[in-house]
């Protein structure tokens, strides 16, 4: 029974000292400094751009459309404070806190929004501080930020024989996704721009590619007598651009311009040669075609 | 530190020796970083590869896992067996990768050779359907007993999830 | 074998402190088989994980398991990293090991109080959880919360450490030292502690290879393995440790290897600490890419393993979690046999139990029945592109 | 309030079911228990059966398979009973809210009393919690009325 005393020792020394109990709720909390508390969104900041929707793992932020802006809705009872949408926030919006007393007896107490304050720039008699400008004489008809827009502010349309987007204001979330992605640089954000553009420009400038000698390829014509209906073309196409539509009994592809990237799938798998371009391919690019 | 030496060479010699043992069943040896290595295997012939470095080195390895990856795009599934050896200066994880077609995913349990691969085998039933043959108890594990016959949750084309992911 | 009474413990039972079901097959007292049923904890991380990207992913990893976080993040880290091909800055890589082994300490020191509770040794486990709060403090410090710390992103950390924090601990650290080595002393010379533990679930060395035992589980039957020696990641290459092995492979041992990598722990922290290099702490990792790969880290109860293919997406094409309860699990079945009863809360307990990250792949409800029908559209969808 | 109330403010019993949760909130709920925070110090008692318990802590998201045992669990318990929901995982189902089979919260099981967000919650914000639980019993609610 000698090997019992280190145990002894241990609890008698402990007597006499103080306990190590922190009496919570009559004391104040011991909290660290970077302790990952509770975030508060600032609204005179927010530039609504919906990073903290994207980031937030939980689903916890939603940009709901309130009294005339798109701010983020925050419900505190999905968020696992992991303080992602602060890390990511561009214009320092949302606070980080250390507030951890947050029980509640009812859900609700957590969703909802205080009162929108107005925003800063309405109060300069500018309606909204930035909008994307697209410089349609720089477009090369990429459709890539037709893509990563995630509101579909930016769509594809057919004009003067070009496919360019178009640019709908009043959905644009000023994510700038567009801006970052554009390959050529068309698309840029402009802060002094005075009223709300239109959505497509009356007249529009020559593409860039006319210029260097490039010719896009603008059409794709189907044959439709020729057509069997086998669906082959619209199982290749990657961007869903043809789709098959029964036509007075027949079986007919439907063609959407505003989706397709010309990459000439369809022409090469079509086993009548029903589907030509117009102009017809370059030759560096032309496929060879079995007959 | 001694313990952390690394001899390269004797990983590759484990390699070549596997190699010109098991030489019609290697398709392929893919080297990724001085101590993992990814061989591609033939059908049905993990057996003798698992046994071949249970055998030769009985007190240094252990199976680590067995999982299944599902490309549904060309029709098969690939079972992956990692091994790893610690022996001395050897210090090498052996993924040995096995094409089974989608349609008719049946192979050989390795039960009788590494005990402890009960649960994994087990698991990939479950989650893919690929039959063991001479598997003691291939029962549910995980899954419920309401979930329906012949659903597997991590094939492909399942799609259960109950809100859409988020569009960007 | 007519006396053979099956003995159902659980989902919910005082002894475990889980969800999740053992049925034990007695003959009088002792123990002929056992039967474990998981699954009450299945969240189907496998399927959500290929449908988030690796900014989210990487909170949906973390939440595999609590106590362990860090090395789910590490490991997920380390896998998408290698996949994407990018190299973290050396002052990141010192900042995981710390939080790491941070992570592990407290993990060591909740188990090892949690066996004493097992035991009925109330005192000892006040005691070491008394003095578990100072590891739980420097991680607050450190990251930002006691236990879910969200320290770890895909190419590097989230925050750096202060001077200060620094200062406290190395003036912290080595008081948690001397009483860890306090404890050891009490369990080795205990005879409330070693009369459960010695000679209680005893597994030898090739029965646990052949089992795939892993981490100290495998360790306590003198199995010496451990990732961070054969397949170093983060700074661990750099860094100079010893792999604790015992060689008795029963729950006593077991308990020791862990007590031994608690004090090792400390050691590592404040060797990184007197060596922390300068530099940034992040790199921005890329979105979409293709490649494959691994990440090995050994968590405080064993080897976890990520696996993660990517093809050229935003998303993963698979990604693997292997963790290290599942892998001990049939080790444990096979220590239960022979035992008493009695024995079974202390022997499931030296193997570290964590069943969250067992049953992590799928779980079913009733609701959405309707939805496992398969659209015919989607299989032709899928069959069709490319 | 009667002398039953008033004994069950002071010492109210605990059963704690940790749910399919990642037990982050578990070993929280058990930190409150130890030296450092204590909540022996209200008269808690973490008890191991639901037939003592008036307080049923929930930690982690509500499976299905949980779910069921949830239930049970939750009508094994005398009247009054009191829920308290911790975490955000048993609030809302956290990450694991686009898995179908994970509970949009507890409260899609059965009635909860108070929720306790956080993830996981520090043992203050789960004492404060409990405190807040002690006044609704205090100021009439569900319980008071139902004794």
């Amino acid at each position: 029974m000698g090997r019992i005393p280190s145990l002894i020792k241990e609890v008698f020394e402990n007597v006499f000292k103080k306990p190590a109990t922190h009496m919570y709720p009559f004391e104040k909390p011991d909290i660290s400094e970077g302790f990952r508390g509770r975030p508060y969104f600032v609204w005179e900041r927010c530039v609504e751009c919906g990073i903290c929707e994207y980031v937030c793992p939980t689903f916890a932020i939603k940009l709901k459309w309130t009294n005339g802006r798109h701010v983020p809705w925050y419900d505190m009872s999905r968020c696992c404070f992991c303080h992602e949408c602060i890390y990511n926030c561009p214009s320092n919006a949302i606070l980080p806190s250390k507030d951890f007393e947050l029980s509640a007896y009812k859900k609700y107490q957590y969703e909802g929004l205080p009162e929108v304050p107005v925003a800063p720039f309405e109060k300069k008699d500018v309606y909204k501080p930035r909008y994307i400008n697209i410089d349609y004489s720089k477009c090369v008809e990429c459709r890539l930020c037709a893509d990563v827009c995630p509101t579909h502010a930016i769509t594809m349309t057919i004009k003067d024989g070009r496919v360019v987007p178009q640019y709908d204001a009043d959905i644009c979330i000023l994510c700038h996704k567009c801006v970052e992605i554009c390959p050529s640089e068309a698309i840029s954000s402009t802060i002094t721009f005075p009223e709300k553009p239109e959505k497509i420009p009356k007249e529009l400038p020559p593409s860039p590619l006319e210029k260097i000698g490039l010719i896009r390829h603008r059409t794709i014509t189907f044959d439709r007598n020729a057509c069997t209906g086998c669906t082959l073309c619209s199982r290749v196409c990657p961007t869903e651009a043809i789709v098959m539509k029964e036509i007075g009994g027949r079986l007919l592809p439907i063609y959407d311009i505003r989706k397709c990237i010309f990459c000439g799938q369809c022409y090469e798998v079509c086993p009548v040669n029903a589907i030509s371009f117009e102009p017809d391919l370059p030759l560096g690019l032309r496929r060879k075609k079995k007959q | 530190m001694a313990q952390k030496s690394l001899n390269i060479a004797d990983n590759k010699k484990v390699v070549e020796e596997l190699v010109s043992t098991l030489k019609d069943k290697v398709l392929d040896v893919k080297w990724s970083g001085p101590r993992r290595v990814y061989v591609k295997i033939a059908p049905h012939s993990h057996r003798e590869f698992i046994k071949w470095v249970r055998d030769k080195f009985p007190n240094s390895s252990y199976l680590v896992s067995i999982d299944t990856v599902d490309f549904i795009d060309r029709g098969e599934f690939e079972i992956r067996y990692k091994m790893q050896i610690v022996h001395n200066s050897i210090k090498l994880a052996l993924i040995f990768e096995m094409n089974v077609p989608r349609d008719y995913p049946k192979v050989r349990t390795i039960t009788d050779i590494v005990p402890g691969a009960v649960l994994y085998e087990r698991e990939n039933y479950e989650m893919f359907g690929i039959i063991f043959e001479g598997h003691p108890n291939l029962a549910k594990f995980f899954l419920p007993e309401t979930w329906p016959e012949g659903v597997y949750p991590l094939r492909k084309d399942v799609n259960i999830l109950r809100k859409k992911p988020k569009v960007w | 074998m007519s006396s053979l009474i099956s003995l159902v413990v659980g989902p919910q039972h005082p002894a475990l402190h889980e969800p999740e079901r053992f049925v034990f097959k007695i003959e009088g007292e002792t123990i002929v088989d056992v039967e474990p049923r998981l699954g009450y904890v299945h969240r189907g991380i496998e399927k959500l994980m290929e449908t988030k990207e690796h900014t989210e992913a990487i909170y949906l990893a973390e939440r595999v398991c609590g106590i362990c976080n860090v090395a789910h993040t590490l490991s997920y880290g380390e896998a998408v990293e290698e996949a994407a091909g990018i190299e973290v800055p050396p002052r990141a890589k010192y900042l995981r090991v710390i939080a790491h082994e941070l992570n592990r300490i407290h993990s060591h020191l909740l188990l090892l109080g949690v066996a004493a509770e097992l035991m009925g040794f109330e005192t000892l486990f006040m005691l070491i959880w008394r003095d578990r709060e100072i590891v739980m403090k420097l991680t607050e410090d450190l990251t930002g919360n006691r236990v879910i710390s969200a320290f770890v992103l895909v190419g590097g950390v989230s925050r750096d450490i202060s001077p200060e924090l620094v200062y406290k601990m190395r003036k912290h650290l080595p008081k948690l030292y001397e009483r860890v080595k306090q404890y050891k002393k009490m369990m080795e010379e205990d005879p409330t502690f070693t009369a459960r533990t010695v000679n209680v679930g005893y597994l030898s060395k090739s029965r646990m290879l052949e089992l795939g035992g892993v981490g100290p589980t495998a360790r306590g039957s003198s199995v010496r393995m451990d990732v961070r020696d054969f397949d170093p990641y983060a700074a661990y290459d750099e860094i100079p440790f010893n792999v604790i092995v015992y060689d008795e492979g029963d729950s006593w041992a077991r308990f020791m290897v862990r007590v031994d990598e608690t004090l090792e722990a400390i050691n590592i922290i404040l060797y990184a600490l007197d060596h922390l290099p300068q530099g940034p702490i992040r790199v921005r990792p890329p979105r979409g890419f293709e490649g494959e790969g691994f990440g090995r880290v050994e968590a405080p109860r064993g080897e976890v393993f990520h696996h993660t293919i990517w093809r050229g997406e935003s998303k993963p094409w698979r990604h693997r979690i292997r963790t290290p309860t599942y892998a001990n699990i049939p080790a444990v079945c096979e220590m239960f046999k022979g035992y008493h009863l009695a024995d079974a809360p202390v022997i499931l307990g030296s193997i570290d139990p964590c069943f969250s990250c067992t049953d992590r792949l799928y779980v079913v409800d009733v609701r959405t029945g309707e939805e496992k029908v398969i659209p015919y559209w989607y299989i032709r969808k899928k069959y069709w592109k490319r | 309030m009667g002398i039953v109330n008033w004994a069950r403010l002071r010492s109210p019993w605990i059963l704690h079911f940790p749910a399919a949760g990642c037990n982050a909130c578990d070993i929280e709920i058990l930190a409150a228990l130890t030296p450092r925070y204590d909540v022996e110090r209200f008269g808690i008692l973490l008890k191991p059966s639901p037939r003592h318990a008036d307080v049923l802590i929930v930690s982690g998201p509500v499976t299905e398979q949980v779910a069921r045992r949830l239930k049970r669990i939750y009508e094994q318990m005398p009247e009054p009973k009191f829920v308290i929901a911790v975490g955000t995982c048993a609030i809302s189902g956290n990450v694991f809210q686009t898995s179908p089979f994970v509970y949009e919260g507890v409260d899609k099981v059965i009635p909860v009393d108070v929720y306790v967000p956080g993830c996981p919650p520090r043992p203050e914000a789960i004492i404060h919690g409990v405190v807040k639980l002690l006044e609704k019993i205090k100021g009439g609610g569900n319980g008071a009325k139902k004794s």
